[in-house]
């Protein structure tokens, strides 16, 4: 074995490290920069599209998490999302506003709900798993309806109050965005740090050949159903933010094509990129508020631009632009 | 002292049909044991059987003195076992090195670990490069696995099954669809493994099988028919008639 | 197409002010927000509610002088969707208030109306708590609530012997509105009420439920059904079934008249428990006669129940806007408060420290009409029953604390 | 017990089978030939509608002659819908297709809107059907009953077809294993096209069956798309006979879950039909290969 060999090795793995903090450092000038909008006389409607696009983007990364890395498609991520927001508004309305406080419950519900039925809904993959993951949505969809002593039925969770953080009120607008932009660079640099770690690139395996990571002493189902979890609670985070900007939820929130459209919004973006899931989250905020506003055909124009943009960029919108940015780290080393 | 791998009256039935029925097998430190038998044979579910993949109808698998009998799979290897497939199963999108690092964390249990570490993502690739350079494989590390030649993907199926440092090697036809030159560099590689990890062969390739292996065990619809050294085996009456002759028929 | 028209529209109106007198600050138009459905199965609710609110701002003219200029939102009929175009509305677009929302848009806006600050008048809302336990001062309605359509129901059935020896059955939506009407039937005094059965939110094949309704033998069905598609395919099928042969079909709050005019002579099956409006109220009340014949001339189809219901509200905000002589909301809510104005479903003023219109239903049964009206062929016949039977005396009554 | 109102919840069952079924028979074939994930399917049992009232209004044909019409109409255009966007990505991932026809659906609706207005259609029963029947002492909608016996008729056609024509025994082969498929030269590319094409035909059909019952709307594919997802997943991805006793399982679960539960009937099917596949991953028929 000779020297220069292992010396290419040792720069190979340098050039990877390298790789690793640039990634890092760009989430984190991203968010900066996002932070910094409000301030550089951006309209505040874009503000609050851009606050609804970060909420949908943290659901979206949850989904990626799920499908994008580990391969478990599902067609009912809109559980986790509508069951946080239904937890930390009647929280919020009937014990305290307290942002953190509510969080905390709704992370409480969610899991006490995500541990028993992913240990279930985990032994199965493929197209089972997604219909199995719809029918549960649909069932929290029902219950929804049904509880009205808590949910108030279709009418929906109203009057949920403004969020406060160390007793000091956020109003929803530059403060609430803040808060956002904060919690959304929060997940996606910690689930980067996820997908990198040893767990994460176990997830790959998973994803590629559940039978192959088997073989080699992956506890297969002990991951998913972990993901499984973890993917809920991140949907949850994003509940909780959405019911706070929004003062209230409805069961629709739990419908399943809430489902499809945060599904869409992840594969649109580009799955098992992270960066995709924002991007399509974004773009899927901005496109329909823009085609829904005195066009009143927008569902056409909708599908359109989306049979044209799979049809041209595979590999979704993140493809393109991380193509580029690899060309560009390429040309740096 | 005790055989690292010891299946005992092993069955398996698949509805009506009785794929496996009361099969005994010793393999032996430091042995390579072969495992064959015309298609259908019941080969590949004993296989499946022992790694876990299956869940036995009877019977017994001893792992070093220990009945891991219907195990899950990560337990087995956890305790010292290892398979290679019939059909290359390498990680089509992962790079060569990082097919064989992953093996490799594996088995230094780190797949559960949230966070990246330097120093183990280093101890992992040093222990796949170690296997690479033993297999030749090193300078293809870099390479996206799903690229690599059909021979080198078997090579690399190996390298993967190798990482994880088994006592006891499950392999699946590992020369299936290779070339006679591949089939010889196969066979000298088992015979280096064999000194570090016993090894259960499943090959239709006789001439090998005769050539590398310390015992052969022949099977035919399910069932044990024959158990011994190359010339024991090729010399038993049975076998020749039940087997051996359609195969010379087929190979020579 | 309603979109140009109304692009068209308001385009002829600031072309008019710009010719009359040279364009000053005065001349700049008012803007005021339409939230309402305009897309998927439900659009003709949000059309009708937008050429009625299009044809009051013509029938009106300038507002202080100055011309009004519509801006129309989506509301994809989802309370969160709402939430964010209402905010559009006033954040971008700088509305003076907010027309045209319904139940669902209104409830979700309810939350989040003190933080827009701008008065909504909605006109399509059915759900009480609006303006009963949840009443906002920022939100105003014009249509007559739930409870209100189930005293004139009780009215009706005092009146109608058949009514009153009918075995009564509910069969509606899952929602809570339409368990308020099934309790508030149930509790009509010496009334037999042989059960209830409420579908899934998605039904599409509604014969399980007829079933039910068979299997209890009902002669009388009240179907708090979601107006629109589901309605218009409940009634189909029980048509199909032929439960309109045996039992009558009682709407809890109305047909609106697209659908009377597609179910045709079904809809003699139909009776309204009372109406949000009725155009042949035009037979009493001069103002609605002027609204019909407005709406006819620009929209060339008969006023339907939500565009003389949207049409009001959209008068009384006017009105509002004129006497409080500025477009401030605080100053058009204070107005909205004490005016009282002629509108096409009556003389309209909100009661006192509430926000429910004092508004009257219409009863009588939809009938096919001697000679077309405005194309139309049936319609209900409108014998007011006012807000005086229907509502309690004082809003602090029913629990709106303003 | 009332055993009068289980039958009558059983025969609307049966009826509402009937027409899952046709469009199940498309969906699950499609997927089976072409590992195509068609969520547009819905869309399509739309178009077949309002073909329908096209050709019926538009061209002034009989109720009958149009119902054959209107799926002949939608199959050209389904087969080219195919050949213009699905084929040419049939080398990428299976999410890609799975895409691009959920955007197909999107588009169609939005076009149907575009050309007919979003409006609800109604169309009365064709004449001698309009009437009710008495089935043991029911009333029930003879239409509904003809309807029924129509495209039960029209799924035992298709089924003798794929099981016993030469094109059927191509579409099985490959459905079986891809690969073997190519290797028979069968072209597996205008196979799909073909096939896709019959199955959005047989969608239009049961859309245009469905039109005097359920009315014709834009969006009326949507509920139906779900419980045909239903169905093919529980009967097992590409299994025909598990397409047949899906549907009617998931239309008995709905009709008698809609009469005992009423609003809980939808929750208890998405609660049955979990629980059917935990117990059996690879659906009733599945042949362990889920997608």
């Amino acid at each position: 074995m000779t020297t220069e060999a292992l010396a290419g090795r040792a720069i190979a793995m340098k050039t990877e490290a390298r790789r690793r903090q640039a990634t890092a450092l760009l989430i984190v000038a991203g968010a900066v920069l996002l932070a910094l909008l409000p301030f550089a006389g951006v309209r505040s409607f874009t503000i609050t599209l851009l606050t609804e696009a970060l909420i949908f983007a943290i659901w979206a990364m949850s989904l990626d998490l799920m499908t994008g890395y580990t391969g478990m498609l599902t067609f009912g991520h809109a559980a986790g999302f509508g069951l946080g927001g239904y937890a930390a508004g009647y929280f919020a309305r009937e014990v305290t506003a307290d942002f953190v406080a509510s969080l905390l419950v709704a992370e409480l519900v969610i899991l006490s709900v995500a541990v028993p039925i992913g240990f279930v809904a985990i032994r199965l993959s493929g197209a089972a798993f997604a219909i199995v993951s719809l029918c549960i949505a649909q069932v929290f969809f029902q219950i929804a309806v049904a509880w009205r002593s808590v949910t108030e039925g279709m009418d929906g969770l109203v009057g949920v109050p403004l969020p406060t953080v160390l007793g000091r009120t956020i109003n929803v607008g530059t403060e609430f965005y803040l808060l956002t932009v904060l919690i959304a660079g929060a997940v996606c640099l910690g689930l980067r740090q996820l997908v990198i770690s040893p767990f994460g690139r176990t997830l790959g395996a998973i994803r590629v050949n559940e039978d192959r990571a088997a073989a080699i002493g992956i506890n297969v189902r002990l991951h998913k159903w972990l993901v499984f979890v973890m993917s809920w609670a991140i949907a949850g985070v994003g509940g909780t933010l959405m019911v706070f900007m929004k003062a209230g939820t409805t069961p629709m929130s739990l419908y399943w094509i809430e489902s499809g459209n945060v599904l869409i919004m992840a594969i649109f973006g580009g799955l098992g990129t992270l960066f995709g899931p924002v991007v399509g989250a974004v773009s899927f905020v901005f496109l329909r508020d823009a085609l829904t506003t005195g066009f009143e055909v927008w569902q056409l124009a909708f599908g359109v631009v989306f049979v044209i943009v799979v049809l041209v960029f595979p590999s979704g919108l993140a493809g393109i632009v991380s193509r580029v940015w690899m060309l560009l780290w390429r040309a740096r080393s | 002292m005790a055989s690292p791998l010891v299946v005992r009256d092993l069955s398996k039935n698949f509805g009506a049909l009785r794929a496996v029925d009361g099969v005994n097998l010793e393999v032996r430190d430091g042995h390579v044991h072969s495992l064959i038998g015309p298609n259908g044979a019941g080969k590949t579910t004993v296989f499946n059987c022992i790694s876990g993949f299956l869940r036995p109808a009877d019977g017994q698998v001893i792992l070093n003195g220990l009945d891991v009998t219907a195990w899950p799979p990560h337990r087995l290897v956890a305790a010292g076992l290892a398979r290679t497939f019939q059909i290359t199963k390498v990680f089509g999108d992962l790079t060569v090195i990082e097919n064989v690092a992953l093996a490799a964390r594996s088995r230094l249990g780190r797949n559960l670990q949230m966070c990246h570490r330097a120093q183990i993502a280093v101890e992992a690739q040093d222990r796949a490069y170690d296997v690479l350079d033993m297999l030749g494989l090193s300078a293809q590390a870099g390479a996206n696995a799903a690229h690599l030649a059909h021979g080198d993907k078997r090579i690399l199926e190996i390298a993967i099954a190798l990482a994880l440092q088994p006592r006891v090697l499950l392999m699946d036809e590992p020369t299936a669809g290779m070339s006679p030159g591949g089939t010889e560099r196969i066979g000298a590689l088992i015979c280096r493994i064999a000194q570090c990890s016993a090894i259960l062969l499943v090959e239709h390739d006789m001439e090998m099988v005769l050539g590398i292996s310390d015992e052969i065990t022949v099977m035919t619809q399910g069932r044990v028919i024959a158990t011994g050294t190359p010339d024991t085996v090729s010399s038993d009456p049975i076998v020749q008639d039940a087997y051996l002759g359609q195969i010379d028929a087929g190979t020579l | 197409m309603r979109g140009l028209q109304s692009a068209l529209f308001t385009g002829f109106v600031s072309l008019l002010c710009l010719s009359a007198g040279g364009a000053t600050i005065a001349q700049e138009p008012i803007k005021v927000g339409v939230l309402t459905i305009r897309s998927g199965p439900a659009k003709p609710i949000g059309d009708d509610i937008l050429a009625g609110i299009e044809t009051a701002t013509k029938m009106y003219g300038r507002v202080l002088n100055r011309p009004i200029e519509l801006v129309v939102e989506e509301s994809l009929f989802n309370a969160q969707a709402a939430v964010t175009k209402a905010t559009k509305l006033v954040q971008q677009n700088q509305v003076a208030s907010i027309l045209g929302t319904s139940t669902i848009e209104t409830l979700a806006l309810l939350s989040v109306a003190d933080r827009l600050r701008v008065p909504i008048v909605t006109s399509n809302s059915g759900s009480a708590a609006i303006t009963r336990e949840r009443c906002n001062r920022w939100v105003f309605r014009t249509n007559a609530e739930d409870l209100m359509s189930v005293e004139s129901l009780r009215e009706l059935v005092e009146k109608t012997p058949r009514l009153q020896q009918a075995k009564w059955f509910t069969i509606g939506h899952d929602y809570p509105w339409s368990r308020l009407v099934a309790s508030s039937v149930k509790g009509v005094q010496d009334l037999q009420y042989v059960g209830e059965t409420f579908a899934p939110l998605d039904t599409t094949d509604w014969a399980p439920f007829i079933a039910r309704a068979r299997a209890a033998g009902a002669t009388a069905v009240i179907m708090p059904v979601t107006l629109g598609v589901p309605l218009l395919q409940f009634i189909q099928q029980a048509n199909e079934f032929g439960l309109t042969g045996t039992a009558v079909l009682v709407s809890p709050i109305g047909l609106p008249d697209w659908l009377v005019e597609k179910l045709g002579s079904t809809s003699t099956n139909v009776i309204s428990a009372g109406s949000w409006a009725a155009w042949r109220y035009e037979e009493a009340w001069p103002t609605t006669k002027e609204f019909n014949q407005a709406f006819y001339a620009m929209h060339g189809r008969v006023a339907g129940m939500q565009s003389l219901q949207s049409g009001s509200a959209t008068l009384m905000l006017y009105n509002a806007m004129t006497k409080a002589g500025s477009v401030d909301p605080e100053a058009i809510v204070e107005a909205l408060e004490t005016i009282e104005v002629n509108t096409p479903v009556g003389s309209l003023k909100f009661q006192p420290n509430g926000r429910q219109a004092l508004v009257s239903l219409f009863l009588g049964p939809y009938e096919k009409l001697d000679s077309p009206r405005y194309g139309a062929t049936y319609a209900q016949r409108a014998d007011p029953f006012p807000a005086s039977k229907s509502l309690p005396k004082s809003a602090a009554e029913y629990g709106c604390k303003l | 017990m009332d055993w009068n109102f289980l039958f009558v919840n059983i025969l609307n069952g049966v009826v509402y089978g009937a027409f899952l079924l046709l469009t199940s028979l498309g969906l699950s074939l499609v997927f089976g030939l072409g590992r195509v994930v068609n969520f547009a399917h819905g869309a399509l049992y739309a178009m077949g509608g309002y073909a329908l009232i096209a050709v019926m209004y538009g061209v002034g044909v009989g109720y009958w002659l149009g119902l054959v019409v209107a799926p002949l109409l939608v199959i050209p255009i389904a087969m080219a819908i195919e050949r213009a966007t699905i084929r040419p990505i049939r080398q990428r991932p299976d999410v890609d297709t799975l895409l691009v026809t959920f955007g197909l659906s999107s588009m169609i609706v939005g076009g149907i809107e575009y050309v007919w207005g979003t409006g609800t259609k109604l169309l009365p029963p064709p004449a001698p059907f309009a009437a009710t029947v008495d089935v043991l002492g029911n009333q029930y909608p003879l239409y509904r009953l003809v309807a029924a016996i129509v495209s039960l008729l029209v799924s035992a056609g298709v089924l003798a077809v794929i099981q016993f024509t030469p094109i059927g025994l191509r579409i099985r082969a490959i459905t079986d294993d891809p690969g073997m498929a190519e290797a028979l030269g069968v072209n597996r590319k205008w196979l799909l096209t073909l096939v896709f094409g019959c199955a959005a035909g047989l969608a239009a059909l049961a859309g245009a069956l469905g039109a005097p019952v359920f009315a014709i709307h834009p969006e009326m594919g949507m509920n139906i798309l779900i419980d045909s997802f239903l169905v093919v997943v529980l009967g097992g991805l590409g299994s025909l006979t598990g397409s047949v006793i899906g549907a009617f399982f998931v239309s008995l679960t709905k009709s008698i879950g809609g009469g005992y539960f009423a609003e809980w009937s939808t929750a208890f099917l998405f609660l049955v039909v979990a629980m059917a596949l935990i117990l059996r991953p690879t659906g009733i028929f599945g042949r362990g290969r889920v997608a």
